[in-house]
């Protein structure tokens, strides 16, 4: 059986939602005749035609903010941002229609609908083709955004999204795009918004992350188990409403936490994270709690050296687990 | 410049026939108009006197250019207003304690209090619920009419901004996108001349606002938007161009707002001449005298009409007056779907 | 003497600004004929005519980023966002260029500007008159973020923002602008960018805030002294970048900590402020780092009982300082 | 439809005098082409063989397009451009070094390396560092003449743009805004007919994207955007009414790239028809024909540009090969002003 590569968990997601529910459209750039940037809607728009696969003008706005109005008279809008730099534009939409459509009407009118974007760096993509951005639609309530790591997450969490009623961001990292693969199942399957995955147990020290991140964390993981130290490694998957329960859990058990996240430090979700646990398991830790994160600078530099001085990676989680072990 | 479509009622004896409108659509055009001016004359009154909190959005003296597009659309079409579209509320029929309920912010208004007044929306009758962000339903009501258009449905949007929205970058992005799929909406810029402080003057360097059309590739005009018989034809007829598949269309009324941007703004900004000169022009008045002209209104219909509107605004503003906030609780529903319990901090 | 409000502070500030320096101009909507919906620039326009002062169309894009331009250009602008809840257009522009600008050009170019943004609740606006939103800059490296709660610092830091080579965001707290008066200096003063203010000095609890809620802060201060407890409250006045000595001095004096911040909890402020706490004091704390925010729900709400259940105010801050001397 | 401005290279029996010219200038004309086209297509051959990191964003077919305009502006005037306007960055000035220096993301280039290829920019020229954010550099361009207009500077601002980022709100809220102001700035919309894989007739209802310009009230002409001299005089006319206050132009130059959207795009969305027919149209050919034709151009005299290009080139590609990138912790660097020191974390 021929291995599944993250991109193609993410077009057979849209594919099958799309065959299951004829209220599933996408809109984006260069989706249609070019099958995405990426080709994650290759061949879509032969099979399901021009107003179920809508190439897109240059209008960030309206690919969110008409995404809401159709998703209000019964559709199921599954829009496409090229790249997470470019949905600044599509802030307005977002945060005053999208997130706010059912509180703000009674419930009356709702926005069930996914923003897919692709972000992250590791890519040689410079300053505006490595954003992220979630910590934005992390503060805000209303919304849910999620950032699988693997091809099985991106599959299911996103047929989740398409099938619940609630206005989704799902962050689709393309470092992972042909990187990783992993074995589907031919049946269908979902996996639930709300849930982090333990990705290895064990008892040391707690490590969460998520997107490129879990799996550098891995990779520090891996290393640091030869050194004897037994990490339980935790994959936020959705950032928003956050898995609480699992973390804490976790870090009850270990009494050590390091967060690892890929976007700069200051205010990003791993400041939550880490301000949460604080606030609830002082009596816990045993350790400070600790984030290994991108550096407090505008955004990511292209040239390669800075590229990688900006990025966490294996060696930077390790050498900060190590320091959090010995204190 | 744009074409401008003649006024109908400005032939020397107007008759019904020549008007082209039934009797029963001229009586329920006008009294639509005399409803929305006397709930929203009431509005003022209410708020001076500290009835109900926030601001208030007075249209009067630009109701033709809400009532008479809305008049006679189907119950599935989409209005999607901005804030100043009382008209459009009363006429495509939310009913009255809603909308009253909507400014009392009580918890039997359909948004059960959450956002300010005027941002009366309801779903049966297909109004969606205004944001304050301007222009921010001409972008979501042309989803809805890409949501038509995908869904093959000849369901029509009606888009209401006024000419200040017009200069937003997202409006733009909306009408570029109806212009390529020729989307079921018809797009109608109140332009009253103010942005709040803001002449139309400041706000683009054209005169007449249904030009930025010629930038889509669909039709723009621009209509005397007091002429209540006009802009109803106008309007009707773009609807059934954009129902058939034909594509929008922006109509330009030229209308004023009589008063303040909202009742806490002076609005001194403006000379007396100018408002005068707007008031000689009232759509209701206009709208009455035609009417007479026509023997389709006498006092007494008039009279008649009007009690039982007062009727009806009073008994929607007693039940709200009765009405209670919702609990401060209430702040915590409908965040999300019931998958999603919210998490609330006790302090 | 009279005393100055907070809303006059700014106005001075402006016009003194303009006096000094003719690079400086300002733009926004209904800023020139109408002197500003809060009066802020009432009388700028007769003074500095119509090319200092600029009325502006419904562009917040443009406001934006054409100040930047302008900024660009060798001009010191000073644009206004109407409301906080309008500025999700200007992010786009704010994000990719204002504050980038100097980092992706190897500092050739560079956008010294300011945005004010009248912002924050407790007025009755409901959701879209009431938005703060400043996480979503503070979480930006590149710019300066300042909120002030005193007529003094509001000038000040004004005056230090124009004069000043980077770009602010300069957040004017609504409900602050007629209610706070005070006595100002007859002669020309700054108030440096980077600075807390410890408002009171107190021993047993630091309390960190800013803005409105710097106010019902020192009502809490004023009624726990009543009852005993010693607190030392600090206002940030910079949101960024934040003060971290002036804050990490007073925890690591009293022990305890509690955070008030106006906005919605969840990835806020005073998550990251909270989590540094965590992270680098970790053995001087006697209790956990807890924060009273607004609440988790997509904006506040309009009628009066919901807008003061989500707002912080003294007596939650009471309950929740005692709480935290009670750990 | 949009005034077409003739084009004088189109006479029977070129002269310099019927065309308006100098030679000087028809000269300086072609030898930016050439270089330009020149650099461009060694870039690419440079990418092709791994020699820089990114992408690359081809000009070539489109030069005239850049060049035309950029050529005979003063040095305080202002460049917006977005990423296809190596030949506004070449016409300009910007030393070749710089030019390469910046595709490679050497230490030596004026970002330091910091943002990706094809965003030329140097202060000293007046051209702006673009980012990627399509109509980024309209917007911030137009307020550079809000800059201008302010101090009553009489410099002005050359905007280049794709069609596609005209479906841009901030586009649209740039425009209108210099409209109202007459802000001095030529908008120059490079309709090569693709935005990426997307068509220009899926990017607006619209046949000629000049027609935008009716919506802000200022003049929009289309034009052959392959013929230099024709771009040139359009784009200098233009000029010389923004710089006498008269205000902006928008001029959409009709062209064509030859190859992808960058050079990892197959762009097999288009036809070969569609490719040949364009490559015939080579506004460089064209050119040099015309030149000839005018007799200021022989053999000789373009294998002497053609090598004086390459030393050029040649020199600049050296000198940047042998630069090293800038050490990592420049990424520390340029955050803020020298007043606000950065943090490190140490990790
Ligand atoms: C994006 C945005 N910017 C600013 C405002 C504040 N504001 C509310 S109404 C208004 C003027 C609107 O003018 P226009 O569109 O002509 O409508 P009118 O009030 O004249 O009916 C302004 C500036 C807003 N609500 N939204
Ligand atoms: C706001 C934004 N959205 C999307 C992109 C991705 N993108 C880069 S170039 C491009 C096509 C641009 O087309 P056009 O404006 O016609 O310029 P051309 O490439 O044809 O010169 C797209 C979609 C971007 N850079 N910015
Ligand atoms: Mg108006
Ligand atoms: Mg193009």
């Amino acid at each position: 059986m021929k291995k599944t590569t993250f991109i193609e968990a993410i077009t057979q997601a849209m594919a099958e939602e799309m065959e299951r529910d004829e209220h599933v459209f996408l809109i984006g750039q260069d989706i249609g005749l070019y099958g995405g940037v990426f080709k994650a809607t290759k061949g879509l728009l032969d099979k399901f035609g021009p107003r179920r696969v809508i190439d897109a003008p240059i209008s960030e706005v309206y690919i969110a903010g008409g995404s809401v109005g159709a998703a209000m008279v019964g559709l199921r809008p599954v829009a496409e941002i090229q790249f997470a730099d470019f949905i600044t534009p599509s802030m307005d939409q977002i945060i005053q229609q999208m997130a706010k459509m059912r509180y703000r009407t009674g419930a009356q009118w709702t926005s069930p609908m996914t923003i897919r974007v692709c972000c992250g760096g590791d890519v040689g993509g410079g300053l505006y083709h490595s954003q992220i951005n979630e910590q934005w639609f992390f503060s805000q309530p209303g919304l849910i955004v999620l950032l699988p790591s693997t091809p099985y997450d991106a599959k299911g969490l996103l047929k989740s999204a398409i099938r619940g009623d609630d206005p989704v961001i799902f962050f689709e990292h393309k470092r992972l795009y042909r990187w990783i693969k992993e074995d589907l199942p031919e049946e269908d399957f979902t996996v639930p918004i709300g849930r982090a995955a333990i990705r290895t147990e064990g008892k040391d020290v707690t490590i969460v992350s998520y997107g490129l991140m879990a799996h550098r964390s891995r990779e520090a993981v891996d290393q640091l188990e030869k050194d004897g130290i037994s990490c339980e490694l935790i994959d936020m998957r959705t950032i928003l409403p956050w898995d609480r329960e699992t973390i804490f859990e976790s870090v009850k058990k270990t009494s050590r936490v390091v967060l690892v996240q890929e976007s700069s430090k200051t205010g990003g979700v791993m400041a939550e994270v880490g301000a949460a646990i604080a606030e609830e398991l002082f009596d816990y830790l045993d350790a400070p709690v600790t984030r290994v994160c991108g550096l407090d600078v505008p955004a990511i530099p292209f040239a390669p050296p800075m590229e990688h001085y900006f990025l966490p990676n294996a060696e930077k989680i390790g050498r900060v687990v190590k320091k959090v072990m010995a204190y | 410049m744009p074409a401008k479509t003649k006024s109908k009622t400005a032939v020397s004896k107007p008759t019904l026939k020549n008007i082209g409108l039934s009797e029963e659509t001229l009586m329920g055009l006008y009294t639509n108009l005399l409803k929305t001016r006397t709930l929203d004359e009431r509005f003022r009154k209410l708020f001076r006197q500290g009835r109900f909190a926030g601001t208030y959005f007075s249209a009067v003296g630009q109701e033709a250019t809400t009532v008479g597009p809305t008049y006679g659309t189907r119950e599935e079409d989409i209005i999607a207003p901005s804030h100043r579209e009382i008209g459009a509320a009363v006429t495509k029929g939310i009913p009255l304690v809603h909308i009253v309920a909507q400014v009392y912010a009580r918890i039997n208004s359909p948004d059960k209090g959450k956002t300010h007044p005027c941002h009366y929306g309801w779903r049966a009758k297909g109004v969606i619920s205004p944001s304050s962000t301007l222009a921010g339903q001409t972008i979501v009501g042309t989803g809805c009419a890409m949501g038509f258009w995908i869904q093959k449905k000849d369901n029509v949007v009606l888009a209401f901004f006024g000419e200040g929205a017009t200069s937003r970058g997202g409006w733009h992005e909306a009408l570029n996108f109806a212009g390529i799929h020729k989307l079921p909406i018809v797009y109608i810029c109140q332009n009253n001349l103010w942005a709040e402080s803001v002449p139309a003057t400041m706000q683009a360097g054209i005169k007449h606002f249904a030009d930025r059309a010629k930038a889509y590739g669909f039709p723009g005009v621009t209509i005397d938007g007091n002429d209540i018989v006009l802009v109803h034809q106008t309007a009707a007829e773009a609807i059934a161009r954009a129902r058939a598949g034909e594509g929008p269309t922006l109509i330009e009324c030229k209308t004023y707002r009589w008063y303040g941007h909202s009742e806490i703004d002076p609005a001194d900004y403006r000379t007396q001449d100018e408002i005068d000169e707007w008031r000689r022009k009232d759509p209701l008045d206009r709208a009455d005298r035609l009417l007479q002209d026509l023997g389709i209104l006498t006092t007494e219909k008039r009279e008649a009409i009007v009690v039982e509107v007062n009727q009806e605004i009073d008994a929607a503003i007693d039940a709200c007056e009765k009405e209670k906030y919702a609990e401060p609780e209430e702040a915590y529903i409908d965040v999300y779907s019931e998958q999603f319990p919210v998490r609330r901090d006790e302090y």
